[in-house]
This record gives structure tokens, C-alpha cells and sequence, in this order.
């Protein structure tokens, strides 16, 4: 493999790490508590039966192994700290810093979820003015920001849906769903109760209108919706969309994942949408921490409102704020407590942060930096939709494949030259996808250190397809084989078993 | 804006490779009626030291410093500071869901010492890499008894905690599985001779909480043996995850769904917490939520991989054991953190002196008050009866800069004026005989 | 190269970065200040001839390029959170996380040095508190904590060895000093207007008892020794060298900064000691933060005590804390306020991590450890002294060096098998030197690695000399040019310049 | 002990390897009658959250939250977070001094970009990598003209901090370089008339501070001139680098020592901090202090390597330029990314800020007292003469958690009721309001 064109990364000594349990032995501490100032106890008298005999293989260890032990595994992590992180649909952006110092202010990180309202005025200003912006940003009437991530959010939409039209009368039986959707858009309908019916995008990758007129009728309690969907493009008849779902008695749901394309440009509470979900952890920059957590807030039109989850922050007479339990219509709790209230604070941080301008640029730039890399490259990769593209761009293999290298194989080489790889296969409308979204955050000379590392992979695949195959080749691990691993999961480490080598 | 890595140049730049005048143009494909033409109502562009400012008013109108007898689902414990130096570092916080394993081996490897811990805690045989909370993870592990059983109903203690329950019903609203609750005991246990009668043929699992609400360990075999022998499995919720350091773990249940929070988690307000379900490996292939497990490398070298992933949504789609996907990995890291911190020993000794801490503020409060539900083994929290109302005892103890127990009428109107106070290694003992005097006046 | 015996490290994809200022483009921002709430001033018309017309090539970046700039360049660090540091001299222990977290606590950090005694209490026990915990470690009778490092005390003490002297009548002009010793032992002696004398060590590696007493004259104003010394000797004649010294009126300097070998297991104060200093950067774990902060406090018998740095801390007579400033004889300030406070906060937040079993312990396991290393290395390189070793053993490459392996060459390749070197080459008294300091903070599997890595070069440097003059293979750069660099020093950025291949 | 990975087996087993029976053997070559047979008098070993605790209480016996008008050599400026976050990182503040390059080029790069930055700031040729602070670097200075010139006096302006010159007098005590001081002028500058008849053909530097420690701007052209003349070097001390946003800087000078803490380093109750030292390329042989150099390596690639070191102790010993050498390196780095953050654009906003904050500030005082020094122009202190004694005035404004100017009377009796204020962006309009309010009182 030749090294010429990789300008972006250099392998270096990088440390190996066993797992902790094989650090462990008997004795080795990395705590010290302060002495008991109450009575002691027998726990084992006190608990009889239910006391335990002993912890098993949990591991014994020094403060100094865990900070090593830690930091070691850390730097086998690519993260957005390091370089671009063009994971189409997962909106990964500049994670500030300043989200984190204050969400760890003292008296909003140790507050606990029951104290009194008159002690959490503060957190409830957060989760107050936090819901303003997102309803003035969403163009909604209503808010929760209860569940924990987008799924979450999904299934709260469509919960409110059901009730919604269950109110009207008649809960209806199927939800449409486009083709180009993802996973959870499915999931969310079964959990809910609803069939799923899949919908078919048109040449242009838009949802086919004459299909869905087609589809729709009084079985339907709804349409779920990405907008822009997932192969990056603007549903440009959404309001003929929203007329032919209402017409018939329906609701939009829309999946608002995609929202920065959109935040500060245009408003689906105005183009129609009844109820849909945000993701605070893709728009609104709070981090993804390794898979989560994440915050779903969901926002709907005035006639979905009571159905909310409860409770909800209301301001009082007095113009404290306090929670509002009493809401007989509500869908119910979703999640204990509020909600990931730590993700609110950082979201209502980078909203400060950025104010109307600053959003408004961000969501410009994140179009920007998309459709550069579809100039770039379009030609290289083949680009199966020529609708516009707004904050994310989808390419297939086609070309590529001819030589045998497949989406995945460009993945994984992308990473010898410094890179996270864009989105693997999915939407699943595109065989073969490359799904690129590369945010606001990144620099002119990163995107063409990407262009030119995808271009050169493209030179590569034609040359030396072998070569792309078995990459990446500069990793400390690679192309671990997963489907041995799924045949004979080993989900946990147990003692006894020797500590393997090359660790 | 200061975030973005762009010079007016670049811009421009750009648009002229990509051929168009102005941004705008970008934006063509939104028809014009819906392009928003003013400002967003949001408030305006702040320097980072305005946006601390505000939030640190914010933290200064929220309590801070006050004792804390809370518990109910939400535990004071001491987080060491290692936890929030190590996830504080940018591979961690700032990466996505490992699904490149080559440049996200840290994250696997963390979560599979996460699950492993969780299988030692709990004595289950697999553990998932997380669930959103304790709350929705019980729900989920109610559905996936369905799912194995094949049975479509199940049976509840009321001592699960209240928002857990309220949440269950939400989820299985649609599911057509019907949901009976089952009452308590004299002791704060559940009441077993109407558990069995509660369940039936068609009873998918029995769900409990140990230590459960009122803060009492349940008989678990015995539940076990009960749920078992009518073909039901049992699902037990585990809200004090601290309490495994000491009470024997439900290795009788077939499905534990654990509420991590306690394990160097932020009280927070709520939130951000972890649940995570675990359960036995012949269940495996029902249990919702990611999987990490160990795989081999081309050249034979030991590494982790999500797997088992047919499981799940961007497979499966609506036939998907859950719609789960963004999970709480980052504070499953942290609960694996301090799992580590405290590890074998550390746990037991600690969660001795929280039971040692609640047994002396439940014998001084014992003299203001009633001490329900003496006769089963409790851990840190326990519940008092008063004559007067807990929320005037509690407004009491406000002025005194502590935060009493949680009056139980709104969720159990036949216990009256009784709250369930918490004790944890955080509270002295002169915080808990300020307590009992400020409860006493 | 073989790869085979490494087993502590892999190589790994790692991010290349330019200089911040290639990053920079006019327009970038990374910062903004709030609006201005008083009128404005024109600077230019205020500042006239004085204004400043512009900031040259000052950079100008966002903040997310300033994450990744900073993050991509520390992973080409090594550090004691990634692995062992055996740097001989330095104390490279663990930096407990705790001694960081309260040295930012806002009422430390924010505190003003010239804000009002009453409301500095804080701080001032602080002080107070580390100080009697310092004398009580030393076994001396008077401290000041107002040196910023280890030379800027040795200064401190040499200083207040002229005053003393100079009160007896005569400050003397000549200042002992091993050959052993640490380089700033003599700078120091040569800036406190002192000759520098040299002492000759003996055949076990300790001073010459003989040539001491035959160099000791009343012209020497003192000895200045480390103990144990540069070998990991410790003096074993110490009370014999301070009876000579102080018979012919001289005075007994101890650089402290092998203290890591004694605390709690012998004191200087209680062995001859009149003046010392310590560094918290070494032996109580604040951080060396790449090369500094540090901090050198000097401690001192009674009759040197009218002598110290002013101001110091002082209890008054209402049991408040307060400065002295009040002390006539006094050498002067050597450091603006106080000393580096933050740095006293985290040497406290260790003592008190410790108390007075662990601090033993930590003594025990440091000494253990050099041991330990000892034992198994010796026979594969050449142990110059056999005296026994305290915290550190100093082995030479004369075994190696047959081969053309010098220590350097040695030191460049341990860092292919994922360790930081030793120190090199030094003490000058051992040609070759490889001096190794584990300190306490290393595990037995740590230690293990460690010396079957020494081992194998060993073997290598046998086998192939050359591949491991040529080491190492697995980092970013191999092999700087340092001679080059100094014959045309290059010591800043100029616009212009290129952007370096391989960058 | 928490810290050590030592298990009680690992020590037994390490013992016997060595062929030890206890660990005492270890300490045999300590003569038996110095070895500490009782317990070291430090607290007892305490729990992390004991530690917390203590130094808790610690800061809040200290004042936290106050107003702050004090300058005088500590300043107190925003510290962008960012700052925090990324020296936090291991890699940085667990290293060592940079001397083996292929494992250090994140140190090194980070010093060599400091070094740029002071360069463009100061307008010099060459930088060093840090000294310990203002105070030491400014005797340093001193010392550095000596050798340069091969003269042996100095004279050096009383508005230069008093507590620098402090430091100057103790370095200097055993170097026979006599050193004179010389006055200032009603405009608070530097009194040229006294200057040139002090400067005799013995004078190796004239070193002055701007801003001096009256806040005033001094005409440095003039002073080089003058200095020059005579066959001195010109040193120039600056206290409060981020005048040098707004500030001509004094590229006549021969040699620039900056104290760097307003750069985003806490005022952390006056250390640690970083000087600097910066000079002609001319001198760089006679710098003191570490050096940073690039440098290509074996394949011809870009690096960064520590160079020139003949100049230091570890080469040059008894000869050395300084004893230094641990310096501040972590405070230069956050120094670094702090006027990373800040740039070309934001040093000029934010010292513009701080000038009109002062403008404010004494146009409003000097209706309660009299300005000094009004003839010059200055930056962000000004001098307020009052008829009350100043450490009253203090003490009120102290009631009021605002802390007041510095009185000047310790050091400059002749200005009697003077005190040295100082604004910056963190004094809000209204503070200042608040603090001329409690001055009329
Ligand atoms: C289009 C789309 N919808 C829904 C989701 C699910 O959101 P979450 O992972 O927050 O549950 C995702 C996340 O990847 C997504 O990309
Ligand atoms: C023996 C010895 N003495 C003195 C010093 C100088 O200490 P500092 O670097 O803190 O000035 C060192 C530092 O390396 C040393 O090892």
C-alpha cells in the first residue's frame, strides 16, 4: 500500500490495553471512603437471605490503572475531536465546550428530580426557555421534552397521533412510511400499534405524490416523514403532501433528524407537519458520547397538545414555573422524571450561543459544505438522485462494485487516510450507499482533504481493488469478522480465560 | 459564529465551485411561501461568558447545598472525580455509535466491560450496552416476556416505583398485553397469595422492584419459584443499583432491568441516567437495545464488535425487538467508571455504610414517627409515618437548608401522611440529627 | 524489524496538523465578547502615537479548528496517563485528578493575590497547613513556599546561606558540589556569586569522605548534595559530612528532589541537614505539565530562618492568618506574591490523599520498584555502582556500546515498545548512563513489560545494532536533526513559508 | 493507598525476586538512628470527598464572587474554557519536559507556536519557552544585558512593579550589577531628564515597564533612544500582556520580559503564571530558558525539537545563561490557546474593551477624587487620589463584595490617598456604578 496520497494521518506507537478485569487482583484499591460516623452494622445480619456472599470477578484496581486504563482505550476512539465525522443522518457536529461546563454547574448537576419546585426554578427556566426557542424553531404550538432520543420521540408522535384520532374517533389501523426511511420510522409504528405500510419514492428520491394519493384513505392514521429526507433532499411538494394526508383525515409526522438543513431557513409548522421530533443530539450539538444519550424533544400542532406527555412546565400566577400533572388526556409518562434534562442545557447553550444568525449560518453552511463535496465528487461515485441536495449528500458504488469494492471497503479505507467513514448502505433505497454529511463544522481544507481522499480511493479501486478490499491497513485492529463473532457471541469476559494475544 | 471554520472567502469560494451566486440558491428547493424571511425568537448571539453567566444564575435559583433525603428512584451518591475527567476526554464524549470497529475500540471495549460488570452484579448470563432509563428498560424488559412467552399479559407490583409503572402503561398501551397490579404487604413485600392469583395462563412475566419502592428487598426466590411454576418468567427492576454491593443478586429472575443512575451519575434533574437489561443467554436473541461481543481480527487479535444487531431496527425494521437505537452509552461509561473505582471491595463497604446510615436515621426518626414495613430487610431508604403532614415537615426543613423524604399520599393515599426518606454515604450524622430535630419540631 | 517481543504497543492511525497559523484565514473567529455596556473609546485617538496599528499574523480560527488543533497535537504526546515515565530524577508519578479538581475551585482560583487578608483565610490555611506538613516531612524548623521550581529554590537556599554566613561575619566564596550533581547546582552557585568547587565521588558512588575533608576550608560556604544522589545512592556518611561542613562553619544544602525515596522513612532535619528544597512537582505529584509549572519550597533550621523570602505566613494573635512582611534580614523576594499557590493547593490535596501511612507506603513501593528493576536487569547492562539503590538504579550501555548501541540509541528504541525512555546520559559521573526512576506508581505487570522490553534491545543490540541505531520505527517522526537545528535555528513561524511536506 | 497498583502479593512476590525478607531491607543504607520510627504529623489519610470537602471550605473562607478592581500585576480577565478543557488532557499536563521528540512533538509544536505568537505580539525577533513569571524574567532581563554588554549597572524605573524590582534586587544582590532607580513625571512616565543623567558607561540596560505600574503608556521610541545612545540596551517589562491587543509594541526594545497570566490564566492567588523573555535574533545565545526549534527529521519531515541548549544548565552548568530549568510550560500553553481563541481580530476588541471600561471607570471616580497622571495616555489602570484614606474606602467597598483599588501608599508614600484601579471586561457598567457609589459614600 503506498502512503502518497495520505496526507491527513500518520500511524504512530499507540498503547495496548487488556481489559480491566485482567489488570484486576485481590487487594489493589482505587477508593477510600470516609469513616462511618453513625453505628455500624452487620449488613448480613441485617439482610439475612438477601445478603450477598461476595462480588465475584467485579475488578480491583488503583487509580492509576483506571486513568490509564481509560485513556489507553480512549485513544483507539476516532471522535469529532479529531477530524471529520461525515456519518450521514447522524448530524455530526462541534460538540462546545461550554455545553459541558455548565451543564455540571453545581446546582444544576445535583439537583435532584423531586426537590421542590420553589428550589428548581432554575432548572425549569432552562427547560422553559429551551421549549420557546424549539416551538418558535419548529414553528409548533406545543412541546415535550421528555423522551430520551429520536426512536423515543418517534414513539411519543405517533402515540399522540393515535390518541389524537382516537379523540376524533377512530384510531386508524396503518402508518405510511417512504422506503428511503429509517429503521426506527418502522419500529416506532409497530411499537405503537400500527401496521406498516412502505411508500415509494419517485425518480427525483421524493415521495411519489400519485402513490401516496393512492395509498391514502381512512385506514391511514398517518404519514411518517424525513424532511429533508434521508437521501439528503427537500420534499418539495410537503404541502401537497400535508394536503392529501389532512384531506383524508390523517396526520404528518415528520422525523426532524435532519433539521439542520432546515433550522432558521424554514419552519415545519409551516409547511404543514402536525407532530414531529427533534434530535437534540444531531441539530442542537449535544454530544453522542460513544451511542448516546441522546434528547428527543417532541413538538405538535395545538389540536395534538393534550395529549402530551405529562407533565409539562407551566408558568403559574405567580410567574414561578412548576410542573403540570393534571392533564387527563395525556398519552402518558414516557419516560420517568423529564426527560434527559443535562442534554436540554447543553442544547439551550448552543442555541444561545449561536442566536438567530448564528443558527441561520450554521444551517447555511452545513448546505454549503454538502453540496461542495457533490461537486467534488459527483463523477467519482455515481449520484443516483440528481434532486438538490441540501445538508447531506448520497452517492452509490456502482462504479466502484465493478472492480469489487463495495461501499463498505471504501469505509473502511477512507479510515487509513484520517477519516471516520460517511454512512455504510443506508438509505437502503440506494444500493450500495455512501451517505455523506459532513455538518457546518468543517473546514474548507478538511472537506478537500476528504475530496481528495475519495478520489484517490476511487484511483485505488480501479488500480488496486485488492489493496481496498483488505484495508484499513493502519488501524490497531482490522476487519474483525463479525459474522464469527454473531455466530458464537461471547457477550461478556469470564475468569479463566487466558488474556489473548497481540493485547 | 465563533464554531464555524469559515472565512467569508471560503465561502464564497465555494459557492463559486459549486456554481452558484449566493447562498440562497442552496435553498432553492424549499418552496419560497414556507422560506422563513425574519429571525428566529431565540435569544440573541452571546459571548460564552454571557451564556455562563446565565446558566450559572440558573444553577443559583435551583437548590444547591442542601442536604438531601430523596432517594425514590434518584440517589446522592459520591461520584469520584476520575469519571468526569475520563468521559470529559473528546474520543469519548464526541464519538458516535461504534460501528467502526477499527477506530472505535475504545468505546467497545468499555462497553464490554460494562456488561460483563452488570453480569456479575446481577448474576444474569448477558447484558445489553444500555437502555434510555430504569423506567422505559423495565417496560422493555415486560415486552421482550411477551415476546419470549408468547403470552400476553403480566402482573406488576404496585411497590415498583409509580413513574416506572406509569411508563409501562404507556408502552404497552397498543401491545394488547394487559397489565394487573398486585398489591403490598404488612412488611413492604409484595402480597404472594394475591400474586397467585393474579397470575394466569396468560401471565407473560411478573414484574417487580427489590429493593423496591418503599425501599425492602423482596423474597426473590420465592417470587421466582411462584412466577415459574405458572409458566411465568420474572422480570426484576433494580432502582438502587448501589444495593447489589450487598443484597444477594436475582440470579432467580430471567430478565433484570437495572437503573445504573446510582453508579457516578449526576442527580442531574432527572437526567441523563442509564438503564440496561440483562438476562439469561438462551434469552439473548429477544433482549432490545445493542450488543457488544468479542471477535477476532484478520490477523487473529482480540477486538469487539456490536453484534447480534439482526435484533434491531436498521435491520429489522417493524419486526425489530425494540425501535431503540441512540442509547446512553456515555453514562453507561461512567457507571463502568465507577463500577471500576469501587470495584469488589469497595462496593460491599460502601453500600454497608448506606444501609448503616438509613438504619440510624430510621432509628432516630423512629422516635417522631412510625417506621412502616419493619419486618423484611431494607437497604438505604425506609418509610415514615407521621402525625403531621409531610409536606409541612418537609417546608420545615427547607428553611434548614434540607430536602426531606418524599411524601407517598399522591402515589399510596391509604399510607397518609407517610414519606420515604433516603440515607446514602452522603449524609452525616449531623445532617440526619438535624433531620430528626427539625422533623420533631 | 520484528515486531514480535512488542507487547505493550500497536501502531494506529493518528491525525497529522499544520501549524495554527496555516490553519488561519482573516474572517475566522473563535471567540466573541458581549456587547459593550459603557461608551466607547476610540483606542487609536486615546493611545495616539502609542496605538498599535495591527496583530501581524496573529492567528484568526474557530473554535471547533482550536479543539482539533490542540487534541490532534496532545495525541502526539506521551505521558504518564498513557504508561510508565521512568525519567531518572523526575518523579514522574501519578497526577491525582482530585488535586486538579480543587485546585479550580472558583474561591482558589479567581482569588486576587492583592485582595484584602480577610477574605483570603482560605488560601492562606491552605499555606499554612502545607507548610507544617512540609516541615514536619523535612524535620526542619522554618519554610518558605515562594520558589516556582526546584532551581529557583536551590537559588532560595543559597541565598540564605550568604545571609547566614555573611551574620556570622563572612559569607565565604567557594560552594562544594559532586560531580554527580544535577546542573543547576552549580548555575545556582555561580548566580548567588559563588565559585563552584567539585567534589569527587568515591568508588561506591558517595562522596569522598577523604577529599571532603580535605577540601573543606573556610572558604567553602557549604556542600550542596542530593541524597540520595544522582546514583539512587543515598549518602550513607551524611552525618559525617555534615559534622565536617559544620566544624570548618560551613552549612549542608540537600537538593531535595530525590525526596521521593525518603518521606517518611528518614528526614534531612534530623540528619545534618541546615537547608533543602523540595519539589512539589516531583515528589508530591503536581503535575509536570510538560515541562513546568513547578514549585521549589525551602525549608530550613532555625538559625536560617530570619533570612527567608518575605512575606510568609504568620497566625495572629486572633488566630487569623495573615502575611509578614516585616522582616528586616530577609534575602528579599525571589518570586512577585507568593509562589505558584496552585501548585502548593494540589501538593496538599496529595498529603492529604496519602496521610501518613500512605506517604510511607508510596516511599516503600517507589524504593521497591527501583529495585525490583534492578535485580532483573542487571547482567544485561552494567551496573556501574553496587551500592544499593533507593528510588532509582543507573545502569551504563557499556555492554551495549561494544556494539555501537549508546544509551540514546537504547532510549529511542524502548519508545517502539510503547515506553518513555529513561534520562539519558546523565549523571555525567556514569558514561552512558541509562538512569531509571519507576517511582511507586507502576504496576508488576507495568515492570515486567518494562524490563522484557530492556531485554529484548539488549538481545537486539546484539543481533542488529543497526535497526536499533535507527530506531524508533513506529512514531510520527524518527530521528529529528537536532545538530542541524542549531546550526540554523529556526525558532518561530513566518508567513510565507510553505506548508511542510508530510504536515 | 488508592494511588498504588500494588497488591499485598505483588509486594510479597517483588521482595522475594529481590532477595528481600521485608521492605525495611531496603532502607538498611539509611543509618539506622535517622530511620522515622513514628508517623509522619500530616492529616490522616482522607477520602477523596474529604478532600473535596476541606478545600470546599477552603474557598469559601476565601472571597468568591466579588467585584474585582484590582490589577496591579494580576489581571482578571474571561478565560475561555476551552482553555481548561484542552490542558486537561493527559497528554499535555502529564508530560515531561520535551526531550525525546518523536514522542513529544505535541509539547513541542504547542511551545513553538507560543514562541510565534509572543514574537508577533511583542515585536521581537525570537521568544523563549517560558520563564517562571513577570518578576523573575524581568531580573533575568537584567542579568541577560549584563552578559550581553559586558557592563555591569542597570537602572531601572520606579514604575516598574514594586514587587519586580523586589525580585530584581534579590537576583542581582551577588552579581555586582549596581542598579539605580529612577523617577517619574507628573504624567506618571518615566522622568527622561533624571533617566539620561543615570545612565552611565557602565549601564549595560535601562529596563522600564509599559503599561507601567500606574497603568500609563511610556514613549518607548524615546526611551530606546536614549538607552541607545548611551551604548544601553532597552528592556521592556509588561505586566499586562493584553495591552499588546491595542498597544504599539516596543519593537525598539532590546529585550521584552512579559508576565503572560492576563492570557486566560487564572489569578489563582498569584500562581502559577508564566513570564517570557523575547530579544533581537542577535541575542539568542544569551537568552535564558528553553528553546524550541524546528527541525526535519530522518525521512526529511517537519518537527520540533528543544535547541541551542548549550546555553543551559544542564549543558553549560556553573556557565549557564540561568539556573532555570523547570519553567511554566503548561501556562504558556494555555497562554497559547488563549490568544489562539482570541486571534488578531478578538486581542484588539478585548483590549478596546478594556480601555473604554477604564475610561469609564475614571472618568466616574474622578468625580470623587482626583485622576493622576492624566497626561499619558494608559490602558486599563488609572490612579485615584482621594481625600479618604484608600484602605477605608476598601473596607466599605469590601461590605459591598467589591474589592477596591490597590493603595499605592506602601509603596509610593509620595502619592499619599492614592489608589491603583483597574478595569477589564469583567466589570460590568453596573459594578462600576456600584463601586463610585460606595467611594462617594
Ligand atoms: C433519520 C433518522 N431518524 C431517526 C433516528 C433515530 O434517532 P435516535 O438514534 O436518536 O433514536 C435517526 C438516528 O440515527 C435518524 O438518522
Ligand atoms: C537532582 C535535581 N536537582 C535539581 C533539579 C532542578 O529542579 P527544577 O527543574 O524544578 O528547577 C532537578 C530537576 O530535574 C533534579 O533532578
Amino acid at each position: 500500500m503506498s502512503d502518497q496520497d495520505i496526507k491527513k494521518a500518520t500511524r504512530h506507537v499507540n498503547q495496548n490495553e487488556p481489559l480491566i478485569f485482567e489488570r484486576s487482583s485481590p487487594g489493589k484499591k482505587g477508593y477510600r471512603l470516609p469513616p462511618l460516623d453513625v453505628p455500624d452494622v452487620d449488613y448480613k445480619k441485617a439482610l439475612g437471605a438477601c445478603a450477598r456472599e461476595d462480588l465475584g470477578s467485579m475488578p480491583e484496581v488503583s487509580e492509576m490503572e483506571i486513568i490509564r486504563h481509560f485513556t489507553r482505550m480512549s485513544t483507539w476512539n476516532y471522535a469529532i475531536d479529531l477530524g471529520m465525522y461525515p456519518l450521514g443522518s447522524c448530524t455530526m457536529k462541534y460538540n462546545a465546550r461550554v455545553n459541558e461546563v455548565v451543564a455540571r454547574l453545581y446546582g444544576l448537576a445535583e439537583a435532584h428530580p423531586y426537590q421542590q419546585e420553589r428550589i428548581s426554578q432554575g432548572a425549569l427556566r432552562i427547560m422553559k426557555t429551551l421549549a420557546d426557542c424549539l416551538l418558535d424553531i419548529t414553528g409548533m404550538d406545543a412541546i415535550t421534552l421528555q423522551p430520551a432520543a429520536g426512536a423515543h420521540g418517534e414513539m411519543t408522535g405517533i402515540l399522540l397521533i393515535h390518541a389524537c384520532l382516537s379523540a376524533r374517533g377512530n384510531p386508524r389501523k396503518k402508518i405510511l412510511i417512504p422506503d428511503s426511511a429509517h429503521g426506527t420510522n418502522p419500529a416506532t409504528a409497530a411499537i405503537c400499534g400500527y401496521a406498516v405500510e412502505n411508500l415509494k419514492s419517485n425518480a427525483h428520491g421524493m415521495v411519489d405524490i400519485g402513490a401516496l394519493e393512492a395509498q391514502m384513505n381512512e385506514d391511514v392514521a398517518g404519514l411518517m416523514l424525513t424532511n429533508p429526507n434521508t437521501l439528503g433532499i427537500f420534499e418539495q411538494e410537503i404541502h401537497k403532501i400535508a394536503e392529501i394526508l389532512h384531506k383524508k383525515g390523517g396526520l404528518l409526522y415528520m422525523d426532524g433528524a435532519n433539521m439542520n438543513a432546515l433550522v432558521g431557513k424554514t419552519r415545519p409548522g409551516d409547511f404543514g407537519v402536525d407532530v414531529m421530533h427533534l434530535n437534540l443530539h444531531k441539530t442542537f450539538s449535544t454530544p453522542h458520547g460513544g451511542g448516546g444519550p441522546g434528547s428527543g424533544p417532541v413538538a405538535c400542532k395545538k389540536e395534538l397538545e393534550p395529549f402530551l406527555p405529562k407533565p409539562i412546565v407551566v408558568e403559574k400566577p405567580d410567574g414561578t414555573l412548576g410542573f403540570d400533572y393534571d392533564r387527563p388526556k395525556s398519552v402518558g409518562r414516557v419516560r420517568m422524571f423529564y426527560g434527559n434534562f443535562g442534554m436540554h442545557v447543553r442544547a439551550l447553550a448552543y442555541i444561545m450561543a449561536n442566536g438567530p444568525d448564528g443558527l441561520r449560518e450554521t444551517t447555511e453552511d452545513a448546505v454549503l459544505n454538502a453540496n461542495y463535496i457533490r461537486r467534488k465528487l459527483d463523477g467519482e461515485y455515481e449520484l443516483p438522485y440528481k434532486s438538490a441536495s441540501m445538508h447531506e449528500v448520497v452517492f452509490s458504488d456502482r462504479l466502484q462494485a465493478q472492480k469489487g469494492v463495495k461501499t463498505g471497503d471504501i469505509a473502511k479505507r477512507i479510515i487509513d487516510y484520517g477519516f471516520h467513514p460517511y454512512t455504510v448502505s443506508f438509505p437502503l433505497v440506494v444500493p450500495g450507499a455512501l451517505m455523506i454529511e459532513p455538518t457546518e463544522s468543517e473546514s474548507l481544507e478538511e472537506l478537500d482533504l476528504f475530496i481528495d481522499a475519495m478520489k484517490a480511493i476511487a484511483r485505488e479501486a480501479e488500480g488496486d481493488p485488492e489493496m481496498v478490499r483488505n484495508s484499513p491497513h493502519t488501524t490497531r485492529v482490522s476487519r474483525l469478522d463479525e459474522t464469527a463473532a454473531a455466530r458464537k457471541p461471547v457477550l461478556r469476559w469470564r475468569p479463566g480465560k487466558a488474556q489473548s494475544a497481540g493485547e | 459564529m465563533r464554531y464555524l471554520p469559515k472565512s467569508p472567502a471560503d465561502r464564497q469560494r465555494m459557492l463559486r465551485e459549486i456554481g452558484c451566486k449566493s447562498i440562497d440558491d442552496l435553498f432553492a428547493p424549499i418552496p419560497a411561501e414556507y422560506r422563513l424571511t425574519r429571525d428566529l425568537k431565540v435569544p440573541r448571539q452571546m459571548a460564552e461568558s454571557e451564556i455562563i453567566d446565565y446558566f450559572r444564575r440558573c444553577a443559583e435559583a435551583n437548590a444547591a447545598g442542601y442536604a438531601v433525603f430523596l432517594g425514590a428512584g434518584a440517589y446522592h451518591h459520591y461520584r469520584p472525580v476520575v469519571i468526569d475527567s475520563l468521559i470529559s476526554r473528546g474520543e469519548f464524549f464526541t464519538a458516535y455509535t461504534p460501528y467502526q470497529p477499527e477506530i472505535a475500540q475504545g468505546t467497545l471495549q468499555a462497553i464490554f466491560e460494562f456488561q460483563t460488570m452488570i453480569c456479575e452484579l446481577t448474576g444474569m448470563e448477558v447484558a445489553n450496552a444500555s437502555m434510555y432509563d430504569g423506567s422505559t428498560g423495565a417496560a422493555e424488559a415486560l415486552l421482550m416476556a411477551a415476546r419470549i412467552t408468547g403470552r400476553r399479559a403480566a402482573v406488576v407490583a404496585r411497590t415498583v416505583h409509580p413513574e416506572y409503572r406509569e411508563v409501562i402503561r404507556t408502552y404497552i398501551q397498543h401491545q394488547s398485553v394487559p397489565v394487573s397490579e398486585c398489591g403490598y404487604l404488612e412488611n413492604g413485600r409484595i402480597d404472594m397469595a394475591s400474586l397467585e392469583k393474579q397470575i394466569t395462563d396468560e401471565t407473560a412475566c411478573v414484574l417487580i422492584q427489590s429493593p423496591n419502592f418503599f425501599g425492602t428487598v423482596e423474597d426473590i426466590p420465592a417470587i421466582a419459584e411462584l412466577a415459574h411454576r405458572k409458566g411465568a418468567l420474572l422480570a426484576v427492576s433494580i432502582a438502587e443499583a448501589l444495593s447489589l454491593g450487598i443484597v444477594k443478586p436475582p440470579v432467580e429472575a430471567d430478565i433484570v432491568s437495572m437503573e445504573t443512575q446510582s453508579f457516578g451519575v449526576p442527580l442531574g434533574f432527572g437526567g441523563p441516567y442509564a438503564g440496561v437489561l440483562a438476562t439469561k443467554e438462551k434469552f439473548v436473541r429477544q433482549i432490545p437495545g445493542r450488543l457488544v461481543g468479542e471477535a477476532r481480527d484478520k490477523n487473529g487479535k482480540r477486538g469487539f464488535v456490536l453484534t447480534l444487531s439482526t435484533r434491531e431496527q436498521h435491520i429489522r425494521r417493524e419486526k425489530a425487538t425494540s425501535n431503540i437505537c441512540t442509547n446512553q452509552a456515555l453514562i453507561a461509561t461512567m457507571a463502568t467508571i465507577y463500577m471500576t473505582v469501587y470495584g469488589r471491595e469497595g462496593l460491599k463497604e460502601l453500600a454497608s455504610q448506606n444501609l448503616a446510615k438509613a438504619a440510624y436515621a430510621a432509628s432516630e426518626l423512629g422516635k417522631q414517627g412510625r417506621i412502616l414495613f419493619q419486618g423484611a430487610p431494607r437497604f438505604n431508604e425506609f418509610v415514615v409515618q407521621t402525625k403531621e403532614d409531610p409536606y409541612q415537615i418537609n417546608e420545615r426543613l427547607l428553611q434548614k437548608k434540607m430536602i426531606g423524604g418524599f411524601p407517598l399520599r399522591k402515589f399510596y393515599p391509604e399510607l397518609g401522611n407517610a414519606a420515604l426518606w433516603c440515607c446514602t454515604e452522603m449524609n452525616t450524622r449531623e445532617q440526619i440529627d438535624a433531620a430528626v430535630k427539625a422533623v420533631a419540631q
